[in-house]
């Protein structure tokens, strides 16, 4: 168990880890890489909570955030403003 | 079919077909709008013959569940908006026609079309909002109800109408998250939160937080001075029908819910009652000291509804027990009074302003005014929101001046604010009937003489409902007479 | 372990709020507000609430996010406000006031007051459905629910009694995403309907349902398939409005069966519960689709 | 302990030191691209670690089609993101202007 | 334990979003400002719900919260459609459409 929270705290870290560049830049694509890897460093984490609680209903959370996290992702790049790279 | 659930669901099923059916808006709105009348006196009837009636929607007793309470307070609600609602839906008809014409400009084709499914949501909502017994419900009700409001602010699509609307629903979701935190607050004092136990929440320290909270957000969508910054520009900067609407009632619908919380025993104590007291009153004196002040007719009556609504309020927090004191009956009649004279009169101005070209009020005179329809209903209005005998607006003073005469020591306070609020009213409102009065400057020609129009009625009706309640009060007063729930 | 997890999932929410609203780029802002929905739905499945969870980074996160870039592209950048000292302190004093004064309320509670559980308890076996959260909300508190449809439609009448602006073009989004569609479109459409199925027992149900079609559906938006002008906003409207219709419908046809208002008739409750949540789920959908589209030019109505 | 448990726990640590060792080069590197390949299949490894790590130790099919289905989400997404980018900023370097900002007429 | 942490994060969250509504101009900012509110307070009721880590929580508010985020998102998207006539970029200009 305390294998599973430990992992789950480190996941959390590497989502929180990627927040600097999602709020820095400096380029919209950098925005864009640091907000999917967020959403996804989540997912995992929901998953290995829902592993550490034996509450297969958060597998269905995760897909659920996967699938926002996707849109997002994809509302980024259509609704950027400018170039990715300025 | 009870007339409760059909009193919120008609009107909504009419906003729906008035959006499918652009074509036939018009009809579904005088369908959703005549329906609801019907339904608001068949209600008012069945309270009067068998007593209140308590609904537990879905068969879920409360607390769990949400209840629906009919008593004659609410009956009274219910018919004063369908009374007001009949007579604007009349203006709507004959400010924007009936359906689209071939050389019809398109921006009065997207007002008529947005008029009617809005309009028709907010009676839907201030109905559900009469009938609701609980505070959650009460939230869900607020939205609704302050998104269609702020539709009908926008509907004129004037820069300044769109920032008024804006500033408007956000001092809106302001306030309904102010009283969703109150909600919030009391689940965690009490557990519950129907309006039913809200007499438990005088108990804790948090209940009491919480019941300031749900007051606080109460009084930003009352416009109670001074929360009411986002009113005035709101309610001048919209088209005629919606300042009639947004004025008579939706603010009432706030102040209804301040009333019933006092009849529920909701906040008892002494120091928040006091204090809704002292901002009713400095609201009434900022308000009134601002329609002196101001030079557009309709910024005026914006203005003046910021005093009157001081007054109710200072009629709703000096009322008590409703077994002991009658002074709640006072703001009850209030409430129905103002409603009744200021859709008259924002209907009346927005006659005048239609006629005159403007509503500058150095400017107006006989010959710009051509006293007609407007103008009468205009005065009559007046009339009864100084309090002159025989008007609705003088019972509500009345009662409220003797209730507060029979509560004893200290009272006389609260009845001097009374009458020198209704002389400032008197002060403001000379200025505008004097101009009715005023030769014109010499040399100016008489406009032609416009002919009544279906759209004077309209004013003129809804004027003479309110100078005719004081005649007879018999039958809202044996409603608020009945037992309560 | 998991209290490190919780002080840490703690700090980052207020980290990402504060820079969502203090950060002066309108995209970081955004972007901040973003995650901020993600994290805050960890800590609502740390609090045993994953059906709010699932809504939070649904519709609070995913769809408000795409909104708000949706609209901040159109406006100016922010300027920098001027705020006198007098101002300002009155600012703090009043939020820390009441931030105060809501911690201090919760720890002066003596115990929590158990009003609903035991209800819950003692009536779940009547409301046709297992899942607690969607028995009060399909069953026990319909009304509540009811009303929460009707403010989705008065926002979407509001927008679209406004007039209309023009629609700004979207950017190209690469070769690679009609195979992305291909593949995400189907999943949403599945998982709208597992959802919506599985809400009846376990967390779900048909405001997340709604929400995922609706991610489906923007995901098409963004790639040209779907549009909100011309032809296709009839059959959205149309959606939009059924759910509400087929609500109301059933309430009074429940009153006519049984007397009362939106009470199912005995036995018969998942039946009903169902048939609306599958009206309420393509009704959401459809409402929040055209709620995003901003009813753009020559997309105001059918 | 049986077999594949133990593989399964592997398998959660392997997806989350990926995770982790992305954050650290999102956070570490200079340069778009190198941020670009250490993101784009990092990410997408250490969730299908971690996924097919849960499905090991949960074992039921209820569990085993949202995380698959989850894996795949998450790598697809990533794909057409990634992908993008790195086009996009091609193309960029090489002054084609395909991003501009304009409004229909 | 994890109520009292989270209970925290909603009374910050509350405090944090009234002083940027009431100090910011910007409409987008406080747009956000009462979006981040109605969740600080949404943080306060599934806190108060909270019954232990082995005790099913109370779903009514949980059912309170789930409409207050759809209630929010309409909202939102009706205050940004007004902000957006309000304010617009030079470039995207000022419509033309009477239809």
């Amino acid at each position: 168990m305390i294998l599973l929270e430990t992992l789950a705290c480190l996941t959390l870290f590497a989502a929180i880890a990627a927040l600097p560049r999602l709020f820095k830049g400096p380029t919209p694509a950098d925005r864009i890489m640091a907000l999917q890897f967020c959403g996804t460093a989540i997912v995992a984490t929901l998953i290995i909570l829902g592993l550490a609680e034996a509450a297969p209903a958060l597998y269905n959370l995760a897909l659920v955030f996967a699938c926002l996290a996707a849109t997002a992702g994809v509302a980024f790049v259509a609704l950027r403003r400018g170039k990715l790279r300025s | 079919m009870s007339e409760p659930s059909l009193l919120v669901l008609w009107p909504f099923l009419a906003a729906v077909m008035a959006a499918v059916n652009v074509r036939g808006a018009t009809v579904w709105g005088g369908i959703g709008t005549l329906g609801t009348a019907v339904f608001a006196v068949s209600l008012a009837v069945s309270v009067h013959a068998t007593g209140p009636e308590l609904i537990f929607i879905g068969g879920w007793v409360t607390p769990l569940g949400i209840a629906l309470r009919a008593d004659g307070l609410a009956a009274v609600m219910v018919c004063m908006t369908a009374a007001v609602g009949v007579a604007v839906s009349v203006q709507a008809a004959a400010t924007w026609g009936l359906a689209t014409t071939a050389d019809e400009p398109a921006e009065r084709a997207r007002q008529r079309r947005g008029f009617w499914p809005l309009w028709l949501c907010t009676l839907s909502a201030l109905n559900a909002l009469y009938l609701s017994g609980d505070l959650f419900n009460l939230y869900v009700t607020f939205e609704i109800l302050g998104l269609a409001a702020v539709g009908l602010t926008a509907l004129r699509g004037t820069d300044e109408a769109l920032r008024a609307a804006f500033d408007y629903l956000v001092a809106g979701l302001a306030g309904s998250l102010l009283l969703l935190l109150g909600i919030a607050l009391a689940y965690a004092a009490i557990g519950r939160v129907d309006l039913g136990s809200v007499a438990l929440l005088n108990d804790t320290g948090a209940g009491r937080v919480a019941i300031g909270m749900v007051l606080a957000g109460i009084a930003l969508k009352a416009a109670l001075f001074p929360l009411h910054f986002w009113m005035p520009a709101a309610h001048s900067n919209a088209v005629p029908v919606s300042s009639a609407i947004l004025s008579a009632l939706v603010v009432k619908g706030a102040l209804y819910l301040v009333l019933r919380l006092i009849l529920d025993g909701g906040f008892d104590t002494g120091p928040l009652r006091w204090g809704f007291a002292a901002l009713g009153a400095a609201g009434m004196f900022w308000g009134s000291l601002s329609a002196l002040r101001a030079t557009q007719l309709k910024l005026l009556v914006a203005h003046s509804t910021v005093a009157q609504i001081g007054l109710i309020t200072l009629a709703i927090s000096v009322s008590g027990d409703p077994l002991t004191s009658l002074a709640w009956q006072a703001a009850a009649l209030l409430m129905v009074s103002h409603a009744l004279a200021k859709s008259a009169m924002f209907l009346a101005v927005g006659r005048i302003k239609e006629k005159a070209g403007h509503d500058t009020i150095a400017e107006l005179n006989q010959a710009t005014l051509n006293p007609g329809a407007a103008g009468f209903a205009f005065a009559i209005a007046a009339i009864s929101l100084i309090g002159l005998p025989p008007t609705a607006g003088f019972l509500g003073k009345w009662t409220l001046i003797t209730g507060l005469i029979g509560q004893g020591q200290g009272a006389w306070i609260f009845v001097a604010v009374v009458l020198m609020g209704s002389a400032l009213s008197i002060a403001y409102l000379w200025r505008v009937i004097s101009c009715f009065m005023k030769a014109p400057p010499d040399g100016a020609t008489a406009a032609p003489r416009v002919p009544w129009q279906a759209g004077d009625m309209a004013a003129v009706a809804l004027a003479l409902a309110a100078l005719l309640l004081g005649v007879f009060a018999a039958a809202p007063l044996a409603l608020l007479n009945g037992p309560l729930l | 372990m998991m209290t490190v997890f919780d002080v840490m999932l703690a700090a980052t929410i207020l980290w990402t709020a504060w820079t969502a609203l203090t950060a002066p780029d309108r995209t970081a802002a955004i972007a901040a507000f973003l995650v901020f929905g993600l994290f805050v739905g960890l800590s609502w499945v740390r609090l045993g609430a994953p059906d709010v969870a699932m809504a939070e980074a649904a519709i609070g996160s995913g769809l408000t996010g795409a909104l708000l870039l949706r609209a901040s592209r159109g406006m100016t950048p922010p300027a920098p406000t001027r705020v006198t000292a007098p101002h300002r302190a009155a600012a703090v004093i009043t939020a820390a006031g009441v931030a105060g004064v809501l911690a201090w309320a919760v720890l002066v509670l003596p115990e929590a007051a158990v009003v609903y559980d035991p209800l819950v308890d003692a009536n779940i076996g009547d409301s046709g459905v297992s899942n607690p959260v969607t028995a009060v909300l399909l069953n026990f508190r319909a009304w509540d629910t009811l009303l929460e449809l009707v403010v989705l439609l008065a926002a979407l009448l509001l927008v679209a009694a406004l007039r209309p602006i023009r629609a700004a073009r979207m950017a190209d989004l690469g070769p690679l995403y009609p195979p992305f569609l291909r593949i995400m479109a189907p999943l949403s459409i599945f998982l709208s309907a597992h959802l919506l199925w599985l809400g009846t027992s376990d967390p779900g149900g048909a405001f997340q349902a709604g929400a995922v079609l609706c991610g489906g559906l923007l995901a098409l938006f963004f790639g040209g398939t779907l549009k909100t002008d011309g032809p296709d906003v009839m059959p959205l409207w149309a959606l939009a409005v059924m759910g509400v219709v087929v609500f109301v419908g059933a309430g009074l046809l429940a009153e006519a069966l049984t007397g009362t208002l939106l009470e199912y008739p005995d036995g018969a409750d998942k039946a009903w519960i169902l048939t609306i949540e599958s009206a309420l789920t393509l009704s959401i959908g459809a409402t929040l689709l055209l709620l995003f589209s901003g009813l753009r030019q020559g997309g105001a109505r059918p | 302990m049986t077999l594949l448990e133990l593989f399964g726990y592997a398998c959660l640590c392997g997806g989350a030191a990926f995770l982790l060792l992305a954050a650290l080069g999102l956070w570490r590197f200079s340069d778009l691209y190198a941020r670009l390949h250490a993101l784009t299949k990092a990410d997408t490894a250490g969730v299908a670690l971690v996924a097919l790590g849960a499905g090991c130790l949960d074992g039921r099919l209820v569990a085993i089609i949202p995380l698959g289905l989850t894996a795949i989400l998450v790598a697809v997404s990533g794909a057409t993101t990634g992908h993008l980018i790195a086009s996009a900023a091609l193309g960029e370097d090489e002054g084609e202007d395909e991003n501009e900002e304009a409004a229909q007429p | 334990m994890p109520d009292l942490i989270y209970h925290g994060v909603g009374a910050g969250l509350v405090g944090m979003a009234l002083y940027r509504a009431a100090t910011c101009a910007d409409l987008l900012t406080r747009i956000l400002a009462l979006n981040v509110l109605a969740v600080g307070i949404a943080a306060v009721l599934v806190a108060a719900a909270y019954r232990g880590s082995d005790v099913p929580p109370d779903a009514v508010p949980h059912a309170f919260v789930l409409t207050g985020i759809v209630v929010l998102v309409a909202v939102t998207a009706a205050l940004l459609a007004l902000a957006e006539r309000l304010e617009r970029d030079g470039d995207a200009g000022r419509d033309n459409a009477d239809e």
